[in-house]
Formats: C-alpha cells, structure tokens, sequence
C-alpha cells in the first residue's frame, strides 16, 4: 500500500461518517483521480469476505464498517442492540418521507389516512428525518437525513428503488375494485 | 388482499343496519346517502368493535382507518356548496375510482415500507465505527476557519420569524372579499390567454380563501367541460388545459 | 484470514478502548490461545509502516489507532470546521440565538413553533453556539461562539445585520424577543 493509501485508510477509520471524495482529496492535498487509485487498492484489501472490516460507499461518501459475519460477537461484546427494529406505522412514515419529500406532517397523515404525530417524531428523534423548511401555509417540512442513507446502506437518495415497483399488480388492483364494488351485494343477496 | 370483508363490522345506525362492507358498496352505489350518514358513529361502532374482539388487529385497522378516511374526503367534498346550490355529484363509479386510488396509494407506501424493514433487517450487521475523535482532533480549529456563511441570511431568517401567519377571522367568511365570478374569470382568461398553465400559476401571491376558491372555479369549469387538468404526482403541480370536450366522459 | 481472525479484526474496530485478551475470547465463544492465534495474523496483516491503521498492544489489551503518517491530513480533514450549507432550520435556530442570546432551547422552541433539538445538536457538535449558563429557571442559555462570528466574517457581534430591513412589520415598536414569541405562538397554533 503506498503512502496515499495509508492516509486514506487512516482517515475513513477516523471519521464518524462517511466522507466524500473531494473532501478526501482536499485533506490529501491530492487529486480526486489519485483518491481513486488509493481506493480501489483500499478496496482489494478490504474485499468483502475476506476480512472483518468491509470498505463501503454510502450516503454520498466513503466508510469502513465490520461485515456481518461479526455481528453476533459484536452483540456479546458491546452489549448494545443492533439498530432497533421500525415498527410499521415508523416504516410507513419513513417510506412517504423518503418518496415523497420534501413533505409536511399533513400529508403524511393524508396518505396514511390517520395522524403521524408519534411516529414522525420517533423517526426525527432517531435522525432517520430533519426538517427541511417550510410549506407555503408554514407547516414544517421533513425530509431523509444521511444517516437515513447510512443506515439502509444507499449510496445516494436516488439509489432507492423505483416506487412503481411497489404498486399493486394490475390484476390486484382489479380484485381490489370489484371487491370495492361487490363486496357488500353478495352479503345483500346471501 | 382484503377490502373491508375482513373487517366483520355489524353496524347499527340511524340509516342502516348490517356488515360494514355493505355499507360501503351502498355508499358508493350511491343507496346510502353518504350526507345522512353520521361517520362519527360509523367510527364508534368500529371502536366498540375492537372493546369486544379484545385484541387489535392491525392489518384490518389501518385498512379500516384508509377507508374512513377517504369516507370522510368525499363526504367533505360533497358538503361544499357549488354556485347553483347542487353538491358537486360523483357517480359511483367515480367514487369507487376515489376509494380504489386513495387505497392504491397506501399500499404504495406500505410496500415500501416492508421494503425499508428488510433493507434496515439486512443492513443492520454493518456496524460502524463510534468511537470519539482523539483529543487533539476534538475542537474546530479556529486558524483553519474561514468566512463562509452569509450574515444577511441571518436576518432573513429573523424577518421570517417575526412574520405571524395571517388570523383567520370569521368576518371574512361573513362577506367574502373573493367571489367565484371574480375567480371564474380569472382562470377563463387565462385559458384564453395562454390554453395552459400551473395551478400555482393561477394563484400566484393570493391567499388561502382565494386558492381555495379558485379551486371551486376549476371545478366549475371542469364539469363543464372548459377546462382539464392533470397532477402526475401526489402533491405535484397541477397542469390546466382547456377542456376539449363539453361532455368529457372516462378520463 | 479465518473467520474468527475476521471477527476478532471487527471487534477491535469498533471498540473505542482497548480490548482484553479474556473478554475477545468470550465475546468470540472461542478459547484464548485460538484468539492469540487470530491476533498472530492480524498482526501480520497491520504490520506497522504498511497500512494507515496499526494493531497495538497497550496495558489494557488490544486496539487499532491510527498510524502517525496520516496526522496531518487528519488535522485538515476533521479539525476544520465543518461548513455545510445550513438547513432551514438550523439558520433559524442559529438566528435566534444570534439576536436574541443568551437564549435557552424553550425559547428556540417557542419562537420556531416546533421543538428543535437536533438543529440546536447540530449546531453545538459544529462549535457554532456554546452553553452559556442557566436561566432562574434553570434552563440551559446559549450563546454563538467565536468560530461562528469567523465563519459569518464578523468583526464582533454588534456587527450582525440590521433586522429592519428584513422585518415584515418594521413600524412595530415592542422588542424583538417578545415579537418573535408572539409570532411563533401564533405559527405553532395554525
């Protein structure tokens, strides 16, 4: 490994978040390209399955983190849980906020036909949402954190899968209308 | 998948007696008038419902909760007044389309939320690193700070502050400054003017009565076929078009 | 490197202190004389002089640091203050304390319409605002900080911008303070 290398390695064990490649770069006092170069042999040592420390590109940034295969000494050892689990009404906040931001805490509530108020503030108390301004009637408006990105393991917002591919298949969706529009005129005949 | 048959909700009201899921289908067949139908017991029935069950059950709650919630929606809409005193009829089958899209886009998002569980469930084994910085990292180095941010950003935002959101007074609604006719010609002329343009186009500087009133016009020139639009995505502009069609049928 | 060399490697990685021998093997269900085997091999793979991160063994146990060769740009890398555009809602925690300090977190609160605690967070983590001690209530005041004035170029902090021309209502006579909290009690009520 050359000297570049070393630093760079030093530097992402350092810092608590990831860090980009120009922010990499300036504190090298090298070039974006010769970052690169350091990276890609940082990632022939760090190659996943080989080692307990794993090289990974999330959140718009660079960071080193265990690979799985440790995390249930991890558990023993630290005696701290692993990241605790959504609960759905979390998921379903987290999930509009993250399609649809930026977006207020009424449309929240109008997607999911009930109030959010607990669930929303859970998920900014967790660092998954932050405000991000304000609506035109002066409602506070929330959006995905890098830590959201962290966490999920996305390397960019937009490395979120397509939300089409959640819908409804077209013969789901026609079940669900006739069952909107028939259901109750069997139990009529019945 | 299951659209209310899950719930098994007898109900007792004033205008009906039986299953829950009847109810809707007559709600949306239009041979329950949703005007004469009192939600709120709708919503106490269903809680005396849960008393007795014992247990909540939460798949068939949220579904409960999108469908009141969209009940509630239409029967708002057909509380407003339209100019000649008509409520702004839905056929049935409009309704039904109302339901289905509100019902479609849950589950969207409740998809996706499964998909966020997962993804957190699998990435959950990457721990990362906490420990604190060494100390002689610790603090900002002041040599190394140089002037970035704006000082009149500051100010900005304390003029924002000190502006109050404008009292809603009931005099207003007494003798309204915005008529329906004034807002109607409005968006006549600019259909004239420009064939199409944004909604926020529309209401560019105005305030909420009169955002809200030009959406009445919209309406207005909707069902009668002057106009059309389209919102490719919730919460997304709204394009108007003028209509082509006096009689526009399924869109 | 074998599995348990693996976890050993992510144990040290994320532990802050130093690691002993007896607490690694029971953390890795493993025997001590397997552990040392695994450590052999680490030690191999952190010779010091070849990577950024060296394995050390101190009085408590084992841990990795970083090698000396990266210490300068570890200094520019994590000293420099960081200086990301602001979001909404922290300029406007930051301007509130600015005008209006000291000023405690209830009062951010009360003039935003909505609690504000991880802006605030944010803002004392960038060394933007300090503690500044406590009101008769017993709530904690801050203050902006002399990283703040150099990172907004001001000379002193008489030298923030003149609020009137950005005031919506200038003619207004009451002070500052309580217009902004009747503003935001109106915000936090529509």
């Amino acid at each position: 490994m050359n000297e570049l290398a070393r630093v760079v390695e030093a530097l992402l064990f350092l810092s608590a978040e990831p860090v980009s490649l120009d922010r990499l770069a300036d504190a090298c006092e090298s070039s974006e390209g010769e970052v690169v170069e350091s990276l890609a042999r940082l990632r022939e040592h760090y190659a996943e399955g080989y080692r307990g420390v794993v090289l990974r590109e999330v959140a718009g940034g660079f960071t080193l983190s265990t690979d799985p295969v440790a995390e249930h000494a991890a558990r023993r050892l630290l005696a701290k849980p692993r990241t605790p689990p959504l609960t759905p009404a979390q998921a379903e906040c987290l999930a509009i906020v993250a399609y649809l931001q930026p977006v207020s805490r009424p449309e929240i509530a109008r997607v999911r036909g009930v109030a959010s108020e607990s669930a929303v503030g859970t998920l900014l108390e967790r660092g998954m949402i932050e405000e991000s301004g304000r609506s035109r009637f002066g409602a506070v408006l929330y959006r995905t954190t890098e830590l959201f990105q962290k966490l999920f393991g996305l390397e960019a917002l937009d490395s979120l899968p397509d939300v089409a591919q959640f819908d409804p298949s077209p013969g789901e969706e026609q079940e669900l209308r006739e069952r909107l529009l028939k259901a109750g005129e069997a139990r009529s005949q019945s | 998948m299951s659209v209310g048959a899950s719930l098994d909700l007898e109900m007792d009201l004033e205008v009906f007696q039986g299953p829950f899921d009847l109810l809707l289908t007559l709600v949306l067949r239009e041979e329950v008038d949703l005007l004469e139908l009192q939600l709120a017991d709708v919503v106490l029935a269903y809680i005396d419902h849960l008393d007795r069950a014992g247990e909540l059950d939460l798949e068939a709650a949220t579904e409960f909760l999108v469908l009141i919630a969209a009940l509630l929606e239409l029967k708002s809409r057909l509380m407003l007044p339209g100019e000649d005193g008509e409520g702004l009829d839905l056929e049935p089958g409009e309704a039904a389309d109302e339901l289905l899209a509100r019902m479609l886009e849950y589950r969207r998002y409740k998809s996706a939320a499964a998909f966020l569980e997962q993804r957190l469930l699998a990435e959950s084994g990457f721990r990362y690193r906490a420990a604190p910085l060494p100390r002689e990292l610790r603090r900002a180095s002041l040599d190394l700070a140089e002037p970035v941010y704006d000082p009149l950003s500051l100010g900005a935002a304390i003029g924002g502050l000190l502006r109050a959101p404008p009292r809603l007074e009931l005099d207003h609604l007494a003798t309204p400054r915005v008529s329906l006719e004034g807002r109607l010609a409005h968006v006549r002329s600019l259909l004239g003017r420009l064939g199409s343009f944004s909604f926020d186009k529309a209401v560019e500087g105005a305030d909420r009565v009169t955002e809200a009133v030009t959406l009445f016009a919209l309406l207005e020139l909707y069902k009668a076929g002057e106009a059309e639009w389209d919102q490719r995505e919730p919460f997304g502009p709204i394009t108007v078009r003028a209509g082509s069609n006096p009689d526009r049928g399924e869109g």
